[in-house]
């Protein structure tokens, strides 16, 4: 109780004392790796997750080099086509999917939800595990031989292959049950462990993006998973069920993949809008615009996005009038996605707005996302997609979406919510820069592509005629200004932790309960059970503070 | 905690502070059920040798199965009783195999001549001196 | 362009094929238009493209402005509106933009449509894809490794795969298909401008997927048949040893099979003729004109030691006069 | 949001409810306020793991939809090979140990402990009864070479199969004979080549319908493995008495589970053994 009513002097029953946070809680490695402390595993979600990203980030930075000329630039085609593959699936599988939900949603959920864990946490240790192991898989690929059938895993190349496609399926399939777990433990948290008072449309839409994304996590992932297992007999026993000269069908494994993977690009990007949703009306410092038609589009993309997955097949050989169908749901899923544009541009409307760092990722993401979706129109439509897809301005295009809105939502999270989870404030300066560095380095990079891609030049090739290359220089340069600008932005973080914790309970004044104990969180979250009487963007109560940093309840200020 | 703990609507198997929670099936049930499978799966066995041809069997079968199917989940797996959520997000997940199946025999109907020709034209060749 | 320095640095592989460029275009945006599709696919090309421009501008000047306008003084300020939902404007930008959606998706589909029609009368050519070699096919029995089309014709395209998939893309032409291992796919393209245009593979095949590059050249309506009977002449024509040069390039052979002796998926050809071969079984073989042809028709049937069954049959594809060809030319690899 | 602290307690209770519970019951987690919210808590996770299971099966009946569809006769010819009377005898005593293990969840409920006990070992004897007939049914396979993809090998025709015959009138004198007879074997021919020319030899993709029986029975199997580890688990604690009204759940949740393992399998019996 004491940790909703002052920031300094928290004097809790529960926990040991003023100094006790869940980071000083327990000592010693085995005090981490057996945790079921949410906050814990959180912590080292991020920090695999930061690995995961750094190293698919190096692959990154490898092929662009590749590229910067036709022909032989430091690798041969065939580590080439090895670099693409790891690089998509470290981020896809590793990285993004895992990102916002596990490393972010794990620390804030039960917060927002005023609970004292998630529900399964034993459940969601093991999700954890399951990610290392599942990362390991991937490692022993890379260092076997590194699989090199691009991320889709298409058939029958990858039953065909002499590379070591077995692990990465392996690998991909345990992260699948990861995500599943984490997923499952989501929604039940949400629909059991919510405070007395926190109704529905008193969540913070963050909750709402995760609720989304969970729905679709359980739903879409175990068909991933099934996919892989066949795909895995049929590689090591050849049962003929994907494979053509066993008489299989390999349209059918497409089919398969995007039932997942297209939803799995909507569970990349709905917790990045959760997040975009939580930062934009605290540094406007006004209410959500909008809210239920956020809160509610979340759930209509959650549900139509499994209703799309044959766009990316329109040139596989799939029918005329099945191509149709998922064109026409593909142009309906651009409604709800454009509505929360919308309403985070009109929150912004006679709002007060501060840019601080997470505010530059949120206005970033704003404007890169919204050139992702629209280049998202020339590829449901379909006369056009015939001719770009399969190219780089499909590339660019899920690169502002994935690149640009799910990892700039992610690095905006984490800078948002930094001060909370490690009780530490950094150099805003710095962070600053890095975003803006991240934001140029973004669009020189992918901005060329587009260009390249409706000009012809196909994706995953080593190669290339010269009329491309101006393009391809132009797209190296900016992916090493991106690489500078993350490098700088994670240094700047992990210096922080060398310091004294010195972040306010609430640094941004937001009015969502994780705000209202202290930073760190203690180990047992909230004292007493918090009861809920207001919607999370009410910011009347809240003023700034110099001496502290940060805000306080004015409403407690004149109570005492 | 949540507001969603409240009291089961059936009151009398519903949760006291201390007591019971849930409900516990009477064995006549328990049993009659079981009969009741047991009697399906004979049946469906039984129509399977009356030669009604492919469409009518498979018909047949996979009713009689979903009938076994609801008998299982109505009582042996309680969802009679239980909360209507956990009813809903079942159901739900056939909804979705549905739309899989479904979306996937509907371009498989249209593609199929194209592998035809190709399974014709590959015997052909195969053949050819 | 490209900056000197880098240039030194990198000295560049010249691509395969000696590929035209896709330029001259008169777009930015997309290649030069050389088919009867491409000027409605561009027309909705440019549709999409300035409702999004114009989107994007609208969307990013609010925000701009508003960031401007509204950006707070000092860390005191808060924000002077508290209307959190406006019912009507909600409902306007939810059902604005369908008309315009619904537009592109009915241009979209006819396109589409347009595109997977082929018109009864075309023009056929066989196409088949296997790593890393495209190889066409005429009505007259004619195979060439360049697509040569008559300008101003409809043609039309039917498409296999030999071992994993591809992709058929003609940028030019604005279309594009898979070719799958198993079944039929096809298209149809009508050239409007004599000249060569490059075909590219697009659907990811492995090592050589970005050599998997060749041309199509549009010849002059009149003087097609011409050009196509010639060709098929001058095949006939060949001594058996150029013959199988050219099956060796064309078939794919050359993917799989050196000629300077270092192994590939299979065997290289160079001294490969009379040699003693060990098979997987542990048999031994002498490698004569008998075990090339049953090779090359039935190839699981014994395979050399240290080698995986992978090649696939010919049968049916070569003709004994081509077969031969290819005979003599191992024969000539000492 | 507001939290209005102290005096709220109070009104709403939950936090004494919380402590009162934690006092007196060792099975109820710290971050729970009742049993009766960690129940439904686990009942509700279960649900949506079942859900996660249907989908992830999806997958295989999404592959059986358009393998059947797009070759029925693969599916017809295959069907000969499997044995009605095992399938069947496997249907039965799935549905038995779903009868018991639902029983189990009554005596979790009871605190019948002795009971539930019984019921448990009862399940696990079902389980393994099942499995027994899948690995007799299984290399019946293998010794005749039906196998899926490149291991197809039959050595076995399918005019060889008692099912076949079954449903084809009875098989001319001397054709099951060990070699047949000649003039039986052209007998037969007439029969079976009537608008069936591939009899006497597997139709085209004929290792498809291997490849599906082995991807769904085997993944059954697997689940049922994974089922009577859960029930061990579940007997170990079920004989350390720790189940009662108030504390139920892990049973009711490994009843659930198998329940579903029966469902599939009610579907799997029909698609598979009994094709017209």
């Amino acid at each position: 109780m004491a940790s909703t009513t002052t920031t300094a002097d928290v004097a809790v029953p529960a926990n040991k004392g003023a100094d006790d946070n869940y980071l000083t809680h327990d000592k010693g490695i085995a005090s981490w790796l057996l945790t079921l402390d949410h906050k814990r595993i959180s912590v080292m979600y991020f920090i695999c997750v930061i690995s995961a990203f750094a190293l698919g980030g190096t692959f990154a930075l490898l092929i662009r080099t590749e590229l910067l000329t036709p022909g032989r630039t430091i690798v041969d085609a065939d580590t080439y086509n090895q670099l693409f593959t790891l690089h998509g699936a470290v981020m896809v599988f590793l990285v993004i999917i895992p990102g916002i939900p596990a490393a972010i949603g794990n620390f804030v959920l039960p917060l927002h939800l005023g609970a004292k864990d998630v529900a399964f946490p034993k459940l969601n240790l093991m999700s954890w595990y399951m990610w290392v192991a599942g990362a390991c898989f991937m490692l022993t690929s890379l260092i076997v031989s590194a699989a090199d059938t691009g991320w889709t895993f298409y058939t029958p190349y990858s039953t065909t292959t002499l590379t070591a496609v077995i692990p990465a399926l392996t690998g991909a399939f345990i992260l699948g049950f990861s995500s599943i777990f984490t997923g499952l433990n989501f929604i039940v948290t949400i629909h059991k462990m919510r405070a007395p008072g926190l109704t529905w449309f008193r969540l913070p839409l963050f909750v709402w993006g995760l609720y989304s994304t969970a729905i679709m996590q359980v739903l879409a992932t175990p068909v991933l998973g099934i996919t892989l297992l066949m795909l895995i007999v049929e590689r090591a026993f050849g049962i003929g069920i994907f494979d053509p000269a066993l008489g299989g069908d390999p349209v059918l494994f497409q089919h398969f993949f995007w039932f997942y993977s297209h939803p799995a690009v909507y569970i990349m990007i709905v917790p990045a809008f959760g997040v975009i949703s939580e930062i934009i009306p605290v540094f406007s410092r006004k209410r959500l615009f909008g809210y239920s038609f956020i809160a509610l589009s979340s759930v209509a993309i959650a549900i139509l996005s499994f209703l799309v997955w044959g766009h990316h097949m329109f040139v596989s050989g799939q029918s005329v009038l099945a191509g149709s169908i998922f064109s026409a749901i593909t142009f309906l899923i651009a409604i709800p996605t454009a509505i929360k544009v919308l309403n985070w541009i009109s929150t912004m409307y006679k709002g007060a707005i501060h840019l601080d760092t997470p505010m530059l990722y949120a206005l970033m993401f704003l404007w890169v996302f919204t050139i992702g979706g629209v280049t998202g129109l020339f590829l449901s439509t379909m006369a056009t997609d015939v001719h770009l897809t399969d190219t780089y301005f499909v590339v660019a295009h899920f690169h502002y979406v994935m690149m640009g809105g799910a990892i700039t939502a992610f690095f905006g999270g984490v800078h948002y919510w930094w001060p909370k989870i490690f009780g530490r404030m950094y150099n805003e300066k710095t962070g600053q820069l890095g975003s803006v560095l991240v934001f140029i380095g973004l669009n020189l990079t992918f901005f060329p592509q587009f260009i390249m891609g409706s000009r012809g030049m196909p994706r995953r090739y080593y190669n290339y005629i010269p009329e491309f290359q101006p393009f391809h220089v132009a797209s190296s340069i900016g992916a090493y200004i991106l690489g500078f600008g993350f490098l700088i932005t994670t240094v700047s973080l992990i210096k922080t932790l060398f310091k004294k914790a010195d972040a306010p309970m609430n640094p941004w004044g937001s009015n969502t309960l994780e705000w209202t104990i202290s930073s760190p969180p203690p180990y047992y979250n909230f004292d007493k059970v918090p009861h809920v009487t207001e919607g999370p963007y009410e910011y009347e109560d809240w003023e700034y503070n110099e001496k502290i940093g940060g805000y306080e309840r004015k409403s407690l200020k004149a109570g005492t | 905690m949540a507001q969603e703990t409240k009291q089961d609507a059936h009151g009398a198997h519903g949760a006291a502070h201390d007591g019971a929670i849930g409900h516990a099936l009477s064995p006549a049930l328990l049993i009659g059920i079981w009969l009741g499978l047991m009697v399906f799966t004979g049946l469906t066995v039984f129509m399977s040798q009356q030669g009604l041809g492919p469409q009518a069997s498979f018909i047949v079968a996979m009713v009689i199965a979903t009938i076994k199917a609801g008998l299982v989940m109505s009582v042996f797996m309680h969802l009679w009783w239980d909360k209507r959520m956990n009813l809903f997000v079942f159901l739900g997940s056939f909804l979705f195999v549905m739309l899989f199946i479904g979306m996937l025999l509907t371009d498989k109907s249209e593609y199929k001549p194209d592998i035809d020709r190709k399974t014709a034209d590959d015997l052909a060749k195969s053949t050819a001196p | 362009m490209m900056n000197p320095l880098l240039t030194l640095a990198f000295a560049p592989i010249p691509v395969p094929n000696n590929v035209p460029t896709l330029n001259p275009s008169p777009y930015f945006w997309l290649p030069v238009p050389a088919s009867t599709m491409a000027q409605p696919i561009d027309d909705l090309f440019n549709y999409v493209m300035w409702v999004s421009v114009i989107s994007c501008l609208l969307l990013m000047g609010l925000m701009i402005y508003f960031v401007t306008k509204y950006r707070a003084k000092s860390r005191k300020d808060e924000g002077t509106s508290s209307s959190d939902h406006h019912t009507g404007l909600e409902l306007f930008w939810s059902i604005g933009p369908l008309p315009v959606l619904l537009a592109m998706f009915v241009w979209g589909f006819q396109g589409f449509v347009a595109l997977r029609t082929t018109p009864k009368d075309a023009y056929e050519v066989h196409v088949t894809a296997q790593k890393w070699k495209w190889l066409f096919e005429y009505p007259n029995g004619y195979t060439d490794d360049v697509l040569h089309v008559p300008n101003g014709r409809k043609v039309r395209a039917v498409i296999n795969a030999v071992d994993v998939l591809h992709s058929f893309f003609l940028p030019a032409f604005r279309t594009k298909i898979d070719a799958v291992p198993g079944r039929y796919t096809e298209l149809w393209f009508e050239p409007t401008a004599p000249g060569t245009y490059p075909i590219f593979c697009a659907e990811y095949c492995g090592t050589g997927h970005s050599a998997m590059i060749t041309k199509v050249v549009v010849h002059e309506a009149a003087s097609f048949d011409k050009w196509l009977e010639d060709a098929g002449k001058a095949i006939d024509a060949l001594p058996p040893e150029e013959l199988g040069q050219k099956m060796y390039n064309q078939q794919g052979c050359s993917g799989c099979h050196s000629l300077d002796g270092s192994p590939k998926t299979g065997p290289s050809w160079k001294g490969l003729f009379g040699k003693s071969e060990t098979m997987s079984d542990g048999s031994s073989v002498n490698v004569d004109e008998n075990y090339i042809r049953e090779s090359i028709l039935d190839p699981q049937a014994k395979i050399v030691r240290g080698f995986g069954p992978v090649m696939p049959t010919f049968k049916g594809k070569l003709s004994d006069k081509k077969i031969s060809g290819i005979i003599a030319f191992i024969k000539a690899q000492k | 949001m507001t939290d209005t602290t102290a005096d709220s307690v109070t009104g709403h209770g939950h936090g004494d409810h919380g402590d009162a519970a934690h006092a007196h019951n060792p099975f109820l987690a710290h971050h729970f306020d009742t049993p009766l919210q960690q129940f439904e808590a686990g009942k509700f996770g279960i649900w949506l793991f079942l859900v996660t299971e249907i989908l992830f099966f999806s997958g295989l009946f999404c592959a059986y939809t358009v393998y059947r569809t797009l070759d029925p006769d693969v599916f017809e010819w295959g069907h000969y090979f499997l044995d009605t009377k095992l399938g069947a005898l496997n249907t039965s005593v799935l549905i038995f140990s779903s009868l018991t293990a639902a029983w189990a969840v009554r005596n979790a409920q009871l605190s019948q402990h002795r009971a539930l006990c019984v019921n448990i070992v009862l399940t696990l004897l079902c389980a393994a009864t099942f499995m027994c007939v899948k690995y007799e049914e299984y290399s019946h396979k293998f010794h005749a070479g039906l196998l899926p993809g490149k291991h197809f090998q039959p050595n076995e025709d399918v005019w060889e199969q008692p099912a076949y015959w079954k449903k084809n009138g009875p098989p001319p004198d001397g054709l099951l004979d060990d070699p047949p007879k000649k003039e039986a074997i052209e007998k037969a021919d007439k029969i079976i080549t009537r608008g069936h020319p591939y009899r006497f030899q597997p139709p085209p993709n004929a290792a498809r319908f291997f490849g599906i029986y082995f991807c769904m029975t085997g993944l059954h199997g697997i689940h049922v493995l994974a089922g009577m580890i859960i029930w061990i688990w579940m007997l170990t604690k079920a004989a350390r008495k720790q189940f009662g009204p108030t504390y139920y759940g892990p049973v009711d949740y490994a009843a659930l589970y198998w329940h579903l393992v029966d469902l599939i399998w009610i579907y799997l019996f029909p698609l598979l053994y009994l094709i017209d």
